[in-house]
């Protein structure tokens, strides 16, 4: 199909209204999640097998157009998820020879296949998505275009209204008239800062030097955070719009994506979707016909986590060494190359269309007063529902962990939240009734970061969890002041001393201390909060250092220097699965005789506590 | 060792001749070769017009390059929040023991190189291992032979 | 002009100048490693660390490193307050375990009255404390031939590849501005080596002494358009042959003429 | 810049008393500083030539400064090395084609003629009138420099 550029807002209706007539075609729609979780656990082998069956079976009524790939649904500890719509019948774990049952039965027969529907830790059986807790409470604006529309599809975005807030803004509003309903919105920078992202805009667009710029910041540096490349993966076409409106509002015609490589796919996609997106004159020069121009490139982040801060980020775009300057010169005015640069992140440009197209007053009034709008989370580790989430700011970690993320996995007690990924914090559950937006979660030693959410239990260590926090934070330092680059150091020096037991209580007292200086001498943001991860569990959890200290003893039992691994007589039944696991050969017995741990030769792998199907190895 | 530079000029004409494009470049020479080889680093250096120092300098800074081949088979191991809670620091342990070698080592016979990856995203698939394409979620300590293997 | 109150004394600075200069010019001792004036602030030893408020500012006081500070109207600066020399003895004390072999440390930290270190110290230091004066220099200077490599605990100084620098011209400045003394050279007849390259010193065509090396002097009359025979003959040499010349002006060889 | 040196060779008697007078005059922390004026001995015993900066038009030491530390100080006409920025490379020293940038060694400075800010001392204590710092015209020169 030849493509005509879209040359005015009427040509848009006319076009999504094509689009939509396209879509409507199809009665049933079949959709395989491709998100990031989905495709780890086998989707895109599911996606070539559905081609594969309805080449085969030729089902009456359902074409292999009918069938798309999309961005992650959310659910990724059910996946691969296989969803069909309207009825939003919805299949978990889906396997390659689940396929032709779908096929046959759902596709040509209508029925549900049963075993592979959801089935929560209550025995109940859903049906539809929509009706499951995970979802129920869910509210998308970020990522409402998830795991419903193809996202390598210019015409799915555009048949669900993509675009249209660009049009709007550029047919019908003025720049500052795009600032005001962006600053009306409250919404606040979800990188982790939190600035007002219209105040941001504001002093952009005041400035007098030309060129101005419009970064997207799709580093998402956080270990256990995933929502950017979600975003960018499956519904690139809205980070693109959010940021051409920018472009619109601050006066610039030049942006760049900043992804990290180690999302080649979202590399791809949005690529893809910047191609189609000029292709159909909504990118590029004289946008829907209008007389602005903005020409979006992507940058490839070269793999640091500093380059999620921004000055570190902007040099890494102009390809040097991510290094952070100074903070007195701040990088709206003097950004990429010395010039006037707006900054901000994925999901906050994914935000923006809905804001124009609805207004700011209703974004406004989701949430919280000093919080507008929702925020996307990735709620991992000991939860039962992990995957990709959405909810109103203000809503309380207990609604998180226990409502959507359906309370710990094993029915085992909750220990911690981690928030704000390696410079946030953990918080214990006396905290869980607290709200989650911006500032309650800073006021409790812990931060909204980018939004990891991890959920630990009792066996997670705290000591553990610093130390492997403090590590990151030292391999990611960039090394150019002293309190980050040694202070981290010796800080994670002194937590590697307490997980062995070599600590004393003066160690904990020079960690404070030390940390305190850290954060009011370092260079830039990484080295303030690189402390956090300490100072949040020794706050919560200074029980637990003590006994590291005082007792020798971990009591999450995953501190390798103070525990063992012993066998329990009455659980063990022999049966040499351990004695084959144990590399060190540390474990001796006969088949059917009670095994038993050479401690002097035990390295602490923990292989023989992995394949104990009785449980038998206990660590003390 | 000698490595074939003819196809520098390809990778170059791919971006700008312009200091700006230098991670880019990397990038893709380390796509190529697997490894930044030398040579490859004074020809980027010569055709972007930046010292040789400061090519140095970038491809030492970020974790996406290595001035080291790798083995046929890198083996990645997620060190992300969950995929560390969840053990993975256990199956670092065991494929070290295994094959000899440390994180970011490669084995003398340049069959495999461990890497520690910090977050691939699919936490929820906790503990991930990737061996060059192939993802392995949810690895138990006893499946690091199977990873090796490539079952 | 903005006013400011510095460790109780008001004085006047010139608007955007770094807080840095304005203390050091008082006499005030502030330690800094490095600062130096030929490159821009860089802030990396974070030495120079001193509280800052305003009245206006309700009590509420913030730390900054005042190289990299520049002045405001009403600033009220405290350079010695307790927590911002707690700060500094940490800094100092971090530094140590970085650099246990290093004179120049070991006295800052004696200053601050610390013999030893209380941290892990390195061990096979190199006694570097990468404040990147070296790096930074070299890049003003138009060279860039070193540069810093790799991050964290492991960044260190370099020339590229850990090879002979190729746009090393062996001038000095890295180690002769380096606050630590860290970057080793030799010079042995007329061969100067440094970063393992060795580089020929230039041999004044008349006294035989040795100035600066070829690869410097053809670097600059490069760079700056400065006839290369200039380079040819030393200081003092030269000063002998202004001499001659103006005398000649003077009429020297006719007296010379008459004396003979 | 309404003075100059003036320099009549032929008084000069080689007594020193100007690279004295410069050395006392810039000395640091109470030592005194190198000279930055010579009395340069002639072919013949007897002649003397006091040797300092001609402050040039078109300086070779400011030219050949990559750090940009020499610049003229619009008052006194002096080219000045601004001390906190020189990274004593030894470029200047090298490039001057009179000699007049020096290597100051017990201070480890580079160091140059800067007209003691308009009132140099060397000309202020030379016996003979060998070397006058004058206003320009007010006498006819046999040496300008």
């Amino acid at each position: 199909m030849a493509i005509t550029k879209v040359a005015s807002p009427k040509d848009l209706d006319k076009l999504q209204k094509q689009c939509q007539t396209e879509q409507d075609k199809h009665k049933r729609k079949l959709m395989v999640c491709c998100g990031p979780g989905c495709l780890a656990n086998g989707a895109a082998e599911i996606v070539t097998e559905f081609k594969s069956q309805l080449k085969k079976k030729r089902i009456k009524g359902f074409s292999v157009e009918a069938m798309k790939e999309t961005g992650c649904h959310g659910f990724c500890e059910q996946g691969p998820l296989v969803v069909v719509e309207p009825q939003g019948t919805f299949y978990t774990r889906v396997k390659k020879k689940d396929v032709e049952r779908i096929v046959e039965e759902t596709l040509r027969n209508n029925k549900v296949v049963d075993d592979l529907l959801y089935t929560a830790p209550d025995e109940k059986t859903y049906r539809d998505y929509r009706e499951i807790p995970f979802y129920k409470h869910q509210k998308r604006i970020a990522l409402r275009n998830l795991g419903h529309i193809n996202q390598c599809d210019i015409r799915d975005y555009i048949a669900v209204g993509g675009y249209q807030a660009l049009a709007k803004a550029l047919n019908k509003m003025s720049p500052s008239k795009v600032i005001e309903e962006v600053k009306t919105s409250g919404l606040r920078g979800r990188g982790g800062g939190g600035f007002p992202a219209g105040r941001k805009w504001e002093s952009c667009a005041r400035l007098e030097e030309r060129p101005h710029y419009v970064i997207c910041n799709g580093d998402e540096g956080d270990p256990g955070a995933f929502m950017d490349r979600a975003i960018m993966e499956g519904d690139p076409h809205s980070v693109l719009e959010g940021m051409a409106i920018c472009a619109y509002a601050v006066d610039s015609s030049e942006g760049y994506i900043y992804v990290r490589e180690e999302y080649p796919l979202a590399v791809q996609f949005l690529q893809e979707a910047i191609r189609e997106a000029e292709e159909y004159g909504l990118l590029g020069d004289n946008i829907l016909g209008t007389d602005f121009s903005f020409h979006i490139k992507i940058s490839r982040g070269g793999g640091a986590f500093v380059c999620g801060e921004s000055s570190a980020l902007m040099k890494s775009v102009a390809g040097e060494v991510g290094e952070p300057r100074a903070k007195y010169i701040r990088s709206v005015q003097k950004g990429l190359y010395d010039r006037p640069t707006v900054l901000n992140n994925v999901e906050s440009y994914a935000n923006v269309p809905v804001i124009i197209d609805r207004g700011g007053k209703w974004f406004a009034k989701i949430g919280t007063e000093t919080s507008a709008g929702t925020k996307a989370f990735s709620l991992v580790g000991k939860v039962v529902n992990g995957g990709l989430i959405e909810v109103p700011m203000g809503t309380t970690l207990r609604e998180i962990v226990f409502d959507i993320g359906g309370g710990i996995r094993n029915d085992r007690p909750f220990k911690a939240v981690q928030t704000g990924g390696p410079s946030g914090g953990c918080l214990p559950d006396d905290k869980l009734d607290l709200s989650v937006d911006f500032d309650t979660l800073t006021k409790a030693g812990s931060m909204m970061g980018s939004g990891g959410m991890i959920v630990m239990d009792e066996g997670t260590c705290v000591v553990d969890v610093a130390k492997y926090f403090l590590k990151f934070l030292v391999d990611e330092s960039c090394g150019k002041c002293t309190p980050c680059r040694e202070g981290l150091y010796q800080l994670y020096l002194l937590a590697v001393k307490i997980s062995e037991g070599m600590a004393t209580e003066n160690d904990l007292d020079k960690m404070e201390q030390l940390s305190g200086v850290i954060i009011d001498a370092s260079l830039c943001g990484l080295g303030k909060s690189g402390p956090n991860p300490f100072l949040s569990t020794i706050r919560y959890f200074r029980d637990e250092y003590l006994t590291h200290i005082r007792d020798k003893r971990c009591p999450a039992g995953v501190c390798k220097a103070l525990i063992t691994y012993e066998v329990d007589a009455q659980a063990c039944d022999g049966c040499m699965a351990c004695i084959h696991a144990c590399a060190a050969n540390a474990i001796s017995g006969k088949k059917g005789e009670v095994h038993t741990i050479d401690q002097t030769k035990c390295d602490k792998c923990g292989a023989c506590f992995a394949v104990c199907n009785r449980h038998a190895i206990k660590v003390a | 060792m000698n490595h074939d530079m003819s196809k520098l000029p390809d990778i170059f004409a791919r971006y700008p001749q312009k200091p700006q494009s230098l991670i880019a470049v990397l990038q893709d020479i380390q796509k190529e070769f697997n490894f930044l080889p030398c040579e490859a680093l004074k020809e980027t250096a010569k055709h972007l017009d930046v010292p040789l120092s400061k090519v140095f300098s970038v491809s030492t800074f970020y974790n996406a390059f290595s001035l080291n081949p790798k083995g046929e088979k890198v083996i990645r191991i997620c060190m992300g929040t969950t995929c560390h809670i969840r053990g993975a620091g256990l199956i670092q342990d065991q494929l070290e023991s295994k094959l000899g070698i440390k994180a970011g080592q490669t084995t003398s016979d340049m069959k495999f190189t461990i890497e520690v990856v910090n977050c691939v995203g699919a936490c929820s698939m906790a503990p991930v291992v990737i061996v060059n394409d192939k993802y392995y979620a949810d690895v138990k300590v006893n499946q690091t032979k199977k990873i090796l293997k490539g079952g | 002009m903005v006013h400011l109150t510095i460790d109780g004394t008001r004085v006047q600075a010139k608007e955007g100048e770094m807080l840095l200069k304005v203390i050091k010019q008082l006499g005030i001792d502030v330690p800094s490693l490095c600062d130096h004036d030929a490159v821009e602030p860089f802030g990396a030893c974070r030495l120079c660390l001193v509280e800052i408020t305003k009245q206006s500012w309700d009590g509420w006081k913030k730390y900054v490193t005042s190289c990299l500070y520049p002045v405001e109207d009403g600033l009220i600066v405290n350079t010695q307050a307790e927590k911002v020399v707690e700060a500094r003895k940490t800094l100092i004390d971090l530094q140590l375990a970085r650099c246990p072999g290093s004179p120049e440390i070991q006295q800052l930290a004696a200053d601050y009255g610390i013999t030893q270190t209380s941290y892990e110290p390195k061990i096979d230091s190199d006694n570097c404390i990468l404040c990147g004066l070296c790096t930074r220099i070299c890049e003003h200077m138009g060279f860039a031939a070193i540069s810093t490599v790799d991050r964290g605990p492991d960044r260190r100084i370099a020339s590229p590849l850990d090879e002979p620098p190729p746009d090393c011209i062996g001038c000095l400045a890295c180690a002769i501005n380096c606050p630590t003394n860290v970057i080793p050279y030799t010079e042995k007849g007329n061969k100067r080596t440094i970063w393992d390259k060795e580089f020929e010193l230039i041999t004044c065509s008349k006294c035989g002494r040795k100035t600066i090396t070829r690869d410097f002097a053809r670097a600059l009359s490069k760079m700056r358009d400065i006839p290369e025979a200039y380079f040819e003959v030393c200081d003092a040499c030269h000063r002998a042959e202004t001499a001659t010349n103006m005398g000649r002006i003077a009429g020297w060889s006719r007296r010379e003429e008459a004396a003979s | 810049m309404t003075n100059r040196f003036v320099v009549t060779p032929n008084l000069c008697i080689g007594c020193r008393t100007c690279e004295l007078a410069c050395s006392f005059r810039h000395s640091v922390n109470g030592k005194p500083g190198q000279t930055r004026i010579f009395a340069v001995a002639g072919p013949m015993k007897e002649m003397w030539v006091p040797v300092t900066c001609l402050q040039c038009e078109d300086p070779a030491c400011a030219k050949s400064c990559l750090v940009d530390a020499i610049s003229r100080n619009e008052e006194t006409g002096a080219m000045e090395i601004d001390q906190e920025k020189c990274v004593k490379c030894m470029a200047c020293v090298a490039a001057c084609p009179f000699g007049c940038s020096i290597h100051d060694q017990q201070h480890h400075m580079i160091v140059k003629c800067d007209l003691c800010g308009g009132e140099p001392a060397c000309a202020q204590f030379c016996p003979t009138k060998a070397l006058v710092y004058q206003p320009v015209g007010s006498a006819k020169p046999k040496v300008v420099a």
